[in-house]
C-alpha cells in the first residue's frame, strides 16, 4: 500500500504557485511546457485517486495548454508590427494577485489567533430605559436574517447539491472515440471552441480517461498551434 | 466508583473558580439559573453540558461539588468585588445568574452617560422580524415553524421596541394573533413601503437552493391563509391599528 | 473664560474615574471610538453628548483632561486589572474601546463552556475573507477572478458567520451583490479600522526571486506543517498573558 500525501490545494492559481516555488522558477518567466507537463500529472493523479475534481483545474489544464500552443507559434505582431503580448502575461498578473493575498492570509491567521479568547460580554438584558438606535437595521441585514432563518428551516433535509452537467463523461468518452475514429484526428482546441464550461470540462476528463486507457492518444506538433487527439495505432 | 475527570472548572484552584465564574457569566447571552449553571460547570472536556446523563453529579456532590458550593462561589464574588469596590456584581433575576453593574456604579453610569443608547438588534430580533416582515400576517405558531425555537418574548420585544403589531386573528385552532410590521419598522430599515423588501429572486442569488423552495410553499400556504383572513379579518384589523 | 461646571466625570476621584469608565463600557453594546467617548465623558448633567456644540473642550483640555488623559486611564485600568488578576480588559478594536474578557479567561472559559470558542476560519475562509477585506466591495464574480475557484458557499458561510455583509450592489451586467467586511470581522482580527489590515506587498516584491527552500517533496512538506502546528498548538496552551 502507498502512503500518498496529497496537500489539499485552495484552487488552481495555489497549485502553479507551489509548482513555482518548489521548482525555484521565475513567476515572470514561467517554462510554460513544464508546469503544464506538471499541473496535468497533478490532474491525472487526483483522477486516479478519484478526488472529486474541481471543474477549476481542468479549466486550468486546457488554459495552459492554449498557452504553450500559442507560445509554440511564431510571434504574432499587430499592425505597427510590435509583438503582440506575451500570452502568459494574464497568467502571471492572476499569480501574482493570488500570491498578494495569500501572504496577507498568513498575517491575517496570526491575528485571529491572538484574537480568539477575547470575548464580550453577551446579554445585556431587556433594559429600554433609555433611548435607543439600533446599527444594524439595513435591507440587506434583513434579508441575510430571512435567508438564514429559512436556510436553517431546511438545514435538515438539505444535502449536498451537486451541480448537474447534462453531459456524462461516459457519454462523452464514446461521442470522442466515436468522431476520432470517423475523422481520423481532431484539433482539441478546435474542438472546444465556442462550448460551454460544463462540456469543456467533461470532454476533457473524457479524453484523460481516455488517454490513460490508451483509447486515444495525443501529439502535438511542435509547428502547430494545437493538440491532436488521433485514433491508437493498433500495433497488433 | 470514582470520578475519571473532574470537571475542569472544579480542577481549578478556587481564586481561579471565582475568576473564570465571573468572567464566565460575563460571555453568556442570557441569565444562567443555577441548574443550567450546574451542567456548563460539570461538564468535561469529553462530555458537553447537553450531554447530561454523563455528568455525574452524585459524584461530584460527594467531594463536595454540588450548588451550593456554586451559589457559596457566587456568594464570595459579591463579597469579594464588594469589598475591593469592584464595579461588577452578579444579580439572580429574570430567571438566573448575570453579571450586572454594581448599584453604586449603575448610577454613575447613569450620571455619565444620558445618550442616545447604541444597539444591535440580536440575530434572534433581526431573524424574527424578517419572517414577520416577509410572512406577514403571520401567527407565533407560523414564526415558530420558521425558526424552529419558541419566540414569545421575541415577539413581545419587537412589539415594545415598536416594530411589530398585532394585525389580526387567525381562525385557526385556538385563533392565534397574527402579527404584521409597523411603520416605525419602515423608518428603521430605510424602507418606504414593503414594496421595497428585497425579493425572492434576490434571495436566490444569495444561494437559496432547496430552502428556497420551502420558503415559496410556506409564501404561498401563507397567501392562501391571509386571504382568508383578509377576508373574515377587516373589522378587525381596524382594532388594533394605534 | 471660566468652566461653569466640571463634567461629572472629570469630578469624580482618579480612582472612580477608573472603575466608573470600566463600568461604563461595561454598558456598551458596540464598542466606543476616543471621539463618541470623549464627548460621553465630557458631557454635563445639563448638556447630553450629542448637543456636542456645548461642550467646552479647549477648557477641559488646558485642565488636563483631553484624550490623552482618557487613553491613560484606560492603559492604567488595564495594568491594574493584569496585576489583580481580573478577568477584564479594555481592547480597542472594531471601531472604538470595548470591555473584553482577558485573553487568559477568556481561554478559561471556553474550556468551561465550549459554546463560546470561536473557531478558526479554515483556509479557504481565511483567503476569502481576505480578498473580501482588502479589495471591497467586491462581488462574488471579483472574488472568483482571485481565487479561481467558485466562491458561493463560502461567502455565504462567512456571511452567516457575521464577517461578511452585503453591502451594495454592482452596475456590472446581473447587478450582482457587492460584499464587504463587518464590525465582527474587526473584532474576530483585533482590527481598529480597515485601515489597519498590514500593508499589501507590492507586485514587485512578490516575485520568487530569493532562492526559497526547494527541493522537498510533497510528503516532506505536508509532515512539516503538521508537526509545525502541533508545536503551536501546544506552545498556545501555556501561552496565558495577555
Amino acid at each position: 500500500m502507498y502512503r500518498i500525501h496529497l496537500p489539499n490545494f485552495e484552487g488552481p492559481f495555489d497549485l502553479l504557485l507551489y509548482f513555482i516555488r518548489r521548482d525555484e522558477l521565475d513567476i515572470y518567466d514561467i517554462p510554460i511546457s513544464r508546469i503544464t507537463e506538471e499541473f496535468l500529472s497533478y490532474v491525472r493523479v487526483m483522477k486516479l485517486l478519484d478526488l472529486e475534481l474541481a471543474g477549476e483545474f481542468i479549466l486550468m489544464a486546457s488554459t495552459l495548454m492554449y498557452i504553450k500552443a500559442r507560445l509554440l507559434l511564431p510571434k504574432p505582431k499587430d499592425e505597427n508590427g510590435d509583438e503582440i503580448e506575451d500570452p502568459r502575461t494574464e497568467l502571471v498578473q492572476k499569480l501574482l494577485e493570488y500570491k498578494q493575498i495569500k501572504e496577507a492570509t498568513e498575517d491575517m491567521r496570526i491575528s485571529e489567533e491572538n484574537n480568539l479568547n477575547y470575548h464580550e460580554r453577551n446579554y445585556f438584558g431587556n433594559d429600554e430605559s433609555a433611548e435607543v438606535v439600533y446599527t444594524n437595521t439595513t435591507m440587506f441585514d434583513l434579508l441575510t436574517a430571512f435567508k438564514t432563518a429559512v436556510d436553517r428551516l431546511d438545514n435538515a433535509v438539505q444535502e449536498h447539491v451537486v451541480e448537474l452537467i447534462p453531459i456524462s463523461v461516459e457519454e462523452q468518452k464514446e461521442e470522442l472515440v466515436k468522431i476520432v475514429n470517423m475523422k481520423g484526428r481532431i484539433k482539441f482546441l478546435d474542438f472546444m471552441k465556442d462550448k460551454p464550461k460544463a462540456f469543456i470540462v467533461v470532454t476533457f476528463l473524457a479524453l484523460l480517461e481516455l488517454i490513460r486507457s490508451q483509447e486515444l492518444f495525443i501529439t502535438q506538433d511542435d509547428l502547430f498551434e494545437d493538440i491532436i487527439i488521433s485514433p491508437t495505432l493498433n500495433l497488433n | 466508583m470514582e470520578l475519571k475527570d473532574l470537571p475542569y472548572f472544579f480542577s481549578l484552584p478556587k481564586q481561579e473558580q471565582k475568576i473564570a465564574l465571573e468572567a464566565l457569566l460575563f460571555t453568556m447571552e442570557e441569565p444562567l439559573d443555577i441548574n443550567r449553571l450546574m451542567k456548563i460547570l460539570a461538564s468535561n472536556e469529553s462530555n458537553s453540558a447537553d450531554e447530561q446523563d454523563i455528568i455525574e453529579y452524585e459524584l461530584l456532590d460527594k467531594i463536595g461539588f454540588n450548588r451550593d458550593y456554586v451559589r457559596d462561589i457566587i456568594n464570595e464574588i459579591n463579597n469579594d468585588n464588594s469589598d475591593n469596590d469592584r464595579p461588577f456584581r452578579i444579580l439572580e433575576s429574570g430567571g438566573g445568574y448575570s453579571l450586572v453593574t454594581s448599584r453604586k456604579y449603575g448610577k454613575i453610569v447613569g450620571k455619565i452617560n444620558k445618550n442616545v443608547v447604541r444597539r444591535k438588534l440580536s440575530n434572534a430580533n433581526l431573524e424574527t422580524i424578517a419572517i414577520i416582515a416577509y410572512r406577514q400576517p403571520i401567527s407565533r405558531p407560523g414564526v415558530e415553524s420558521i425558526r424552529g425555537v419558541n419566540s414569545k418574548e421575541i415577539i413581545n420585544g419587537l412589539i415594545d421596541k415598536g416594530y411589530v403589531r398585532i394585525i389580526g386573528k387567525s381562525d385557526a385552532p385556538g385563533n392565534p394573533y397574527l402579527y404584521g410590521t409597523t411603520v416605525e419598522f419602515l423608518k428603521a430599515f430605510g424602507l418606504n413601503t414593503l414594496e421595497d423588501l428585497p425579493k425572492l429572486k434576490e434571495l436566490k442569488e444569495l444561494g437559496f437552493t432547496e430552502a428556497e423552495e420551502a420558503g415559496f410553499t410556506l409564501r404561498i400556504e401563507m397567501e392562501e391563509e391571509t386571504k382568508q383572513i383578509e377576508e373574515e379579518n377587516v373589522s378587525n384589523d381596524n382594532e388594533y391599528e394605534d
